[in-house]
């Protein structure tokens, strides 16, 4: 059985399972809902989660141990093999190009497991399905191989089994169970918990993922690489034979720079155009200035990008730059930041204004009440009350601004320098990881590598960032009512 | 999988993917998915290992390195074939209402060096204007639009230019002799900071958009590039030559690279129509002097003939020399 | 100042005092300040739009023209035995022989050449598509050998150019790839009503092109492949970001570990998306085994990369629901899920949907990551219908711009504004959905 | 004091709705509530008195476990329905809060229509068969809450939309439907008129015969009208409590005489 | 009655603080108010009493315009303060709310420390000069709203975390801080014991000597207490408007008889 129609079967199964334990419910209270310690539908819930979520979570956990357990008992078959990994792609393969064989009719089961690698050419017939291999195949190999596969067809089968049985377990004692003193919601409300727990450590298996993702690479980088030049030298001039200096300096300025420019526009400009959509505005102009804004969020960095690149640049150039005499460049970190910060009024201002508009109308009478105008309680009374959703979208615009590339790169260019000129051109950690790691370089090459350092770096970073961010927002929270 | 999946260097990309054009619309096979990425990014996937989920072809505008030929081995993908199919020139153009210019590479070592020779020493580099490295060139601000250390590209800059330029200017001779044969060929690559030279980490068209908010600069681009956009961009010559098809085909022209694609040979003969597209690439009906590509830009190989007899033959590469 | 000092002067109301006078001036900057807030948002809105729109509302339109065309079977079915696989022998080198030579034909017919224009220039006029799509149609119908007819063909790039004012007399002197005669030549063709610009459904439709043929790229894949990604960011991001809210913000005890998930979402959110792809490659492609270039695989990291802006949102607007409504709920025998099932995310529907919206847009913007788990490919072939679909080879929309804007010809230039034009509708249509259910459910209390 | 109401304990052993033993409650380190022994009799309406902030919302919300919600809040010793403690970890909150019902203080509509706020509770606890049935239920709450003649016509405007004392009606309307054991009133006849409040006393005096009711009140007349037994409550500790006409007309405590005694509100 | 209103008028012209001419209230279609006249004097406790939801609110939300902040309602005829129109395009709302303070019927303290909720309307006023003052002041108005003493230890902590009560105490406390010099306050004392009840009408007694308080409750005798002249409301029309005494002892109107004589609260 293949592993969606299994599921599909569970899936009928926990629907089935809703509708009948529902019905039971009912008719065990002989239709009267008040004899019942929930309402009906929670005893269809309890069935069909106690059918589906045990058979699901069997079934994951058998597919993710299922491959490991049969890997280590094939391995016993290759004594002696040097990359016991290297050989096990290939037993993988090759069991898999034989299920290809038997379906496309090209061998029965029985001639299988009579073929013999020195006898016949694997290799070739394993490419006549579609399976590629490296080199031609060992007798003991293809052995592994056959036995691998029916370990698999075993362990396939007994999956099937023991999850259908699972279900059919739960089903039926959940079913059972069913009277009406049966505490059906609370059962399915922790289950529910379960699943909502389950969905918040998505958040933590990311970051599991992203650090374990680039930790093997930067340790590998600090290999090839001192360390100390990485986090101390405040040059970054990598080179494309090698030689390079790759200090971070330059470009944890540049992203600050650029970041910080960027919320001096949007931070304003969001905040403003939020208190004035959630205070000022009338129902109307809200209606369509707000979704009016959030298409800035959605705009292709590419165009802000363009946009930065043919008309900011120049302009800042030719009326602030020159005249003032802080340089001729037309990209620069004023650029990209103004032009970023446009990008990020959204996140600020629609973010902003829901969350004022959430504050009970009852204080804005209370402060109005007191003689206060519309800006005093808005500056003093909303405002506060709204402070942790306000900081949470600036902390978002912040985020975005900092993964930002297309924009710094056409805006502020691709040169790292440490610079307190506004009018010159700098650059960012997100631009040179997305530049060193698609480029033209060796992967193994320290150049390519620092891709992984940086994002390290950039990761612990931020999370410092946030850190101070959420201790600031915990001081300074208010409660309403 | 049905299709034939290449990846890497964004320079091949347009040939490959008039190739892979061509292809899909003449043979029964279905257009092969070619995606670029840059040309370390490509080989990195090609040594990822055999088999269905890994591509096929790797795109390289630059010479397969041994640290991948490594990693390929590593990770059991034996036998790599190579494949040069033609060369990419790298021309210098400013805008096309700007001024003619005609360089060497010593003028370029002296307008974008770090250090230069001036009454023999070496100085930092006290150029501003064109015509103070060169007095035949337009008196105009020295800035140049090169491409980023992330691009083959720079790569052939830093070679056939800079370092030539560094060499006939004498200051090569002064770096070794300060420190050192290494060290002192570095330091001929070593740029001034000043603004004058930008690095352009993205493509051809971001250098062009800068021309277009910088007009009097000059910009590096390929020749494929330059010759869609003749409208608008003037080329220099180098050395006294007018950077074209032929005169790189004949080896005049200085600056140009050749550009390859590296095949997974365990693939061939499995994922269907491996062979017919890579027959069909280095064919002369595409690949040749009258082809599509060479059409788009591309500097015809001269020895195509004998890639055509090798692809045909399947040989793999040997080791690098 | 006691009660009795106030009670002397009584101001009229008419008048405003010193003070009044300057609080209100304050208030009036602060409106003043709203205003130029969102004026100069909806500005930088309007400039950016104007550009794209000024750009790229030539892509929908393109330089079509319509020639009589023999099909000889002696060039087309040298066996003359109707057979396709035989007749699949001739290339669309030959069909391009047979449409350059069908259009000199008509052009010495007319005598509309201009002086000494050769050959070779009047078949250029000929998009290097029609070949294909000329020998599709006889392959798919071999009848049509031996007979004339009548072909719609896609004029090149620079044709289609030149009546669009991207190429001009001066620039064509210049130009490489097209001539001044040309370019006379094709104004006689229109002028004669054989050729002219329609609507150019072929640029929603068709899948990319090459260089070569920059006339006839479309956005067919990539809008399939961003539809796929989007169905799937939404399917997942959505409950995942408001299940993994309603836990953190309702149930969490407070506690250390709830503070580290806390720290750790909103620092999610400053991971740069391509970090995203790396990890997309790292799980879903090496160790998982999921194929290359596929909108699952896509899909499957611009979720991770959506949630937490979702999150971030959903836990805000939850935090501002007034605690005395969770207190009537429960007050009343609710429980905490019926409190924050029945009461709790209404309320605070209007946050997760802006949350979404922004989180969505983000997502269907994105190229950073896709570059890295191989969306960025020039793909031919539609993706099948889902689910199968999902494992299929695409690119997306923002992808599809990023290619457009590397190519070197200046053609497509308007086709990466056209493709900003369609991702911008794309984007409006998911907006508007949100927005109207935002309305719906927006309240104060 | 002491010796009436352990006397009355035995007496009335088997009547004893809600006990209350050494209930102690802190907000952070404020202690609110200090030392508490109370007994609630079915069938019965007690009023909780005392001065403002003394602790009667506090310890009223203790007696459902409203206090769960408010973090800093702690709640110690043993509060029993029915001889079972709420406090004990098998307990149900939920379960607990279908039978012990409250009115709060500041009136708290859900912001939906005046009948979903009514219908709520019925629904979810599955106390109707269909729509008919559920009309009823509204109907006969919001009647027994005297706001029937008021909102009739005007069932889907938003509870939000009403007058102080309709809000505080509709809550109590929404806390009859489900029909609780007890129900817990923190002044519910604060915001109503004169004959408002007659018809809500009347209501409690409906109800008595079948559940029990406590009812916060500042009013000593209310008190006394509506109630057989009456705590007094002073900064945290209960001074007194006993027969309502004991407490009004014989005071023990010289601190309830001089509250009650004080003036008459 | 209204003869006697008029020669009120007359007698007292130059002491009324507050006309209303026929004053109409629309919340959307609803008719709220429906042509209500009143006089409010200069240096007098006015009380507005009548059933529940019959419009005393919206009444008194009229008078510093804070209907202005409900978009579906609507206020039409005249309200002169000190002879003018308050509803004219030249008023600033805000300088009308400045002389014209409010509490709320819900207490609806700001989510701030106890201190800075009392201090919030002198510092927006610029009524202070420094901080030793806004202390004053902040004391002086929590000891007339008979708080002081059960907050002096803890005025940092928030105002959202008082007891009902003390929380309505609070918001008077923070109305009184800006002496206007029309002071309405909707059931000031609903949340409040018999003490307290006392202290704030004590302050209401206080006010008048230069104010003017208008206050609107359920008790008849609180009315009866503090205040020298009573309106009564009954479904949006004022029925009966006189000297407190008159209303009291000899009502004109059967409905205002009725309605005092009904029960006492
Ligand atoms: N925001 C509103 N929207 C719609 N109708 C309202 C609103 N506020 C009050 N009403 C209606 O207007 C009428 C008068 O309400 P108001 O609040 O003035 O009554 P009240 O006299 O203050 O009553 P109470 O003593 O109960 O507070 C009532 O019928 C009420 O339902
Ligand atoms: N959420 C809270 N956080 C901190 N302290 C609180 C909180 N709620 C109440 N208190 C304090 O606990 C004490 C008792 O409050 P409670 O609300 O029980 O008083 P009460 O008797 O109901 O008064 P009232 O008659 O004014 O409503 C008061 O001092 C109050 O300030
Ligand atoms: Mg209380
Ligand atoms: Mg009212
Ligand atoms: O993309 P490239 O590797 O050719 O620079």
């Amino acid at each position: 059985m293949t592993l969606g129609l299994l599921a599909a079967l569970v899936l009928v199964l926990a629907i089935g399972g809703f509708i009948l334990g529902r019905q039971r419910a009912l008719s065990s209270a002989k239709g009267d809902l008040r004899k019942l310690h929930s309402l009906p539908g929670y005893y269809g819930q309890t069935v069909a989660l106690f059918t589906a979520v045990p058979a699901f979570v069997l079934m994951a956990v058998w597919l993710f141990a299922q491959p490991a357990l049969i890997e280590t008992r094939v391995a016993k078959l290759l004594p002696g093999e040097e990359h016991l990994d290297l050989v096990m792609t290939d037993v993988r393969k090759i069991a898999e190009g034989l299920d290809l064989i038997v379906a496309q009719g090209y061998l029965s089961n029985k001639a299988i497991s009579d073929m013999r690698a020195d006898l016949s050419d694997i290799r070739s017939r394993m490419g006549d399905v579609g399976i590629a291999l490296g080199s031609n195949v060992k007798p003991t190999v293809f052995e592994a191989a056959k036995s691998y596969r029916s370990l698999n067809h075993m362990g396939r089968i007994g999956m099937t089994v023991a999850v259908l049985a699972v279900a059919l377990a739960g089903f039926a004692s959940a079913f059972l169970r069913i009277q009406p003193e049966f505490r059906a919601r609370n059962v399915s409300e922790s289950f529910v918990k379960v699943l909502l727990i389950a969905a918040s450590l998505v958040a933590i298996a990311t970051t599991v993922g992203i650090v374990l993702s680039l930790v093997f690479e930067t340790v590998h980088f600090f290999k090839i690489y001192p360390a100390a030049d990485f986090f101390l030298s405040l040059t970054w001039n990598p080179q494309f034979g090698g030689g390079s200096d790759l200090g971070i300096w330059p470009l944890i300025w540049g992203t600050l720079y650029v970041s910080l420019i960027a919320l001096a526009v949007a931070v304003p400009i969001g905040l403003f155009a939020a208190i004035y959509l959630a205070e000022y505005a009338s129902k109307k102009l809200r209606a369509i200035a707000k979704p009016l804004l959030e298409i800035l969020a959605g705009i292709p960095t590419i165009v802000y990008g363009l946009f930065a690149l043919i008309t900011v640049g120049p302009m800042l150039r030719d009326y602030f730059a020159q005249p003032l005499g802080l340089g001729t460049s037309s990209s620069s970190v004023m650029t990209a930041g103004l032009v970023m910060g446009i990008m990020i009024i959204p996140f600020v201002s629609s973010l902003s204004d829901d969350i004022i508009n959430a504050v009970p109308q009852s204080l804005r009478d209370g402060s109005y009440g007191l003689g206060a105008t519309q800006s005093e309680t808005v500056k003093q009374v909303i405002l506060p009350a709204a402070l942790p959703g306000i900081v949470g979208a600036i902390l978002l615009a912040a985020s975005r601004a900092i993964g930002e590339t297309m924009i710094v790169v056409l805006g502020a260019g691709a040169a790292a320098k440490l610079s307190m000129n506004p009018f010159e051109a700098m650059t960012t950690v997100t631009v040179k990881i997305v530049s060193q790691l698609t480029g033209d370089t060796e992967f193994a090459s320290p150049e390519t590598l620092v891709a992984f350092a940086l994002g390290l770096t950039l990761f612990v970073f931020t999370l410092i960032l946030n850190i101070v961010a959420l201790v600031i927002v915990r001081k300074y929270r208010e409660q309403y009512e | 999988r049905d299709q034939i999946q290449s990846a890497g260097s964004s320079t091949v990309l347009p040939y490959a993917t008039i190739v892979a054009e061509a292809f899909g619309e003449n043979f029964d096979f279905p257009t092969p998915v070619v995606e670029g990425g840059g040309s370390g990014a490509g080989r990195k996937k090609l040594c990822e290992g055999v088999g269905e989920n890994t591509i096929d072809i790797a795109n390289s505008s630059s010479r397969i390195k041994q640290s991948d030929i490594d990693t390929c081995a590593a990770n059991g993908v034996e036998e790599i074939m190579e494949v040069r199919i033609g060369y990419d020139g790298i021309v210098f153009a400013s805008k096309i209402d700007g001024p003619e210019f005609a360089f060497t590479p010593s003028d370029w070592y002296n307008a974008l060096a770090a250090e230069v020779m001036v009454d023999g020493a070496l100085v930092a580099n006290p150029n501003k204007t064109w015509h103070d490295v060169n007095a035949e060139l337009p008196e105009q601000d020295i800035l140049a639009f090169i491409p980023g250390t992330k691009h083959g590209t720079r790569e052939v800059f830093d070679i056939k230019v800079l370092e030539a330029g560094c060499e006939a200017t004498g200051a090569m001779e002064a770096f070794v002799a300060a420190k050192g044969e290494k060290d002192g060929e570095k330091a001929c690559l070593a740029l001034r900071t000043d603004g004058v030279s930008v690095d352009i980490d993205g493509d051809y068209t971001e250098t062009l958009s800068r021309l277009d908010a910088n007009p009097n600069a000059i910009g590096v681009f390929g020749l494929s590039f330059y010759q869609n956009n003749t409208d608008k961009l003037r080329v220099a010559t180098m050395s006294g030559v007018v950077p074209s098809t032929e005169s790189i085909a004949t080896g005049e022209y200085p600056v140009s690279r050749p550009l390859f694609f590296y095949v997974k040979k365990a693939h061939l003969g499995v994922i269907p129509g491996l062979q017919e597209y890579i027959d069909f690439f280095v064919s002369d009906e595409m690949a040749g002097p009258e082809g599509p590509l060479a059409a788009y830009g591309l500097v015809s190989d001269p020895e195509l003939a004998a890639t055509q007899e090798m692809v045909a033959a399947g040989t793999p590469m040997g080791p690098l020399n | 100042m006691t009660l009795a000092d106030m009670s002397h002067h009584r101001p009229s109301l008419y008048t405003q005092d010193a003070r009044t006078k300057a609080r209100n001036a304050a208030e009036k900057r602060f409106r003043i300040y709203g205003i130029t807030a969102v004026t100069l948002g909806v500005l930088a809105l309007i400039v950016l739009l104007t550009s794209v729109l000024g750009s790229g509302l030539g892509s929908f339109r393109q330089t079509m023209m319509t020639l009589p065309v023999t099909l000889d079977a002696a060039v087309l079915d040298k066996k003359g035995n109707r057979n396709p696989d035989e007749m699949a022998k001739a290339t669309t080198i030959t069909y391009g022989k047979v449409l350059a030579q069908a259009l000199e034909a008509v052009v010495a017919e007319k005598g509309l050449a201009p002086e000494g224009m050769k050959a070779k220039e009047i078949g250029s006029l000929i998009s290097k598509e029609a070949p294909a799509a000329l020998r599709d149609m006889v392959l798919a119908n071999p009848d049509l050998i031996g007979t004339t007819i009548e072909f719609n063909v896609l004029a090149n790039g620079r044709i289609d150019g030149f009546f669009k004012g991207r190429v001009t007399m001066e620039s064509a002197a210049l130009d490489s790839n097209v001539s001044p005669a040309q370019l006379e030549l094709a104004q006689a063709l229109r002028d004669a009503g054989m050729l002219r610009l329609a609507f150019n459904w072929a640029f929603i439709t068709n899948p990319d092109a090459s260089e070569l043929r920059p006339e006839s790229a479309g956005l067919g894949v990539a809008i399939l492949g961003s539809a796929y990604m989007m169905l799937i960011v939404l399917a997942l991001a959505l409950p995942i970001g408001v299940a993994a809210s309603i836990y953190l913000e309702e149930f969490a005890p407070q506690n250390r570990f709830t503070d580290l998930i806390e720290v750790n979402i909103a620092n999610l959110a400053a991971v740069p998306s391509i970090v995203f792809g790396i990890l997309g490659l790292a799980v879903f492609i090496n160790y998982a085994g999921l194929p290359q270039s596929s909108p699952l695989v896509g899909g499957l990291v611009l979720t991770l990369m959506t949630l937490p802006t979702i999150i971030i949102a959903t836990r805000a607007a939850l935090k501002a629901v007034p605690p005395s409504i969770k207190d009537a709920a429960l007050g009343v025998g609710a429980s905490k899920m019926q409190t924050i099932f029945h009461h709790l995310l209404p309320l605070a529907l209007p946050g997760i949907l802006t949350g979404t919206i922004i989180g969505l847009a983000q997502a269907l913007g994105e190229t950073a990551p896709l570059l890295l788990i191989g969306m960025v490919a020039f793909v031919k072939e539609y993706p099948a219908a889902p689910p199968e679909g999902f494992l299929d080879p695409a690119a997306a929309l923002p992808v599809q711009v990023y290619n457009f804007t590397q190519r070197s010809d200046p053609a497509f230039i308007e086709r990466a504004s056209g493709a900003i034009i369609v991702l911008l509708v794309f984007l409006l249509a998911m907006n508007i959905l949100a927005v109207l259910l935002r309305r719906r459910f927006e309240r104060r209390w | 004091m002491n010796d009436m109401r352990l006397t009355e304990r035995t007496v009335n052993a088997n009547d004893i709705k809600i006990a209350a033993r050494k209930v102690q409650v802190f907000y952070g380190t404020t202690h609110a509530i200090k030392d508490v022994d109370v007994d609630i009799l079915d069938k019965t309406v007690t009023a909780f008195i005392g001065p403002s902030g003394c602790g009667k919302s506090t310890f009223l919300r203790c007696i459902n476990r409203m206090n769960d919600t408010i973090d800093i809040c702690r709640v110690e010793g043993d509060i029993l329905l029915d001889g079972e403690d709420i406090y004990n970890k098998k307990v149900d909150p939920v379960q607990l809060r279908a039978r012990v019902g409250m009115v709060f203080q500041k009136p708290n509509p859900f912001p939906k229509s005046i009948y979903d706020n009514v219908a709520y509770g019925p629904k979810i606890h599955g106390q109707v068969k269909n729509k008919a049935e559920l009309d009823e239920v509204v109907e006969a709450s919001l009647r027994k809450a005297a706001l029937w003649n008021e909102v009739k016509d005007r069932l889907d405007a938003p509870g939000t939309g009403l007058s102080g004392g309709q809000q505080q009606r509709l809550c109590i309307a929404r806390a009859v439907a489900t029909s609780p054991e007890v129900l817990l009133m923190d002044e519910p006849c604060s915001a109503l008129d004169p004959i408002a409040t007659a018809q809500v006393e009347e209501l409690i005096d409906e109800l008595r015969e079948n559940f029990s009711v406590v009812i916060v009140t500042h009013s000593m007349q209310q008190a006394a009208r509506v109630s057989q037994r009456t705590a007094f409550f002073h900064l945290g500790n209960l001074v007194e409590f006993g027969e309502t006409g004991q407490i009004f007309t014989n005071p023990r405590d010289p601190r309830t005489e001089s509250y009650i005694t004080g003036r008459i509100g």
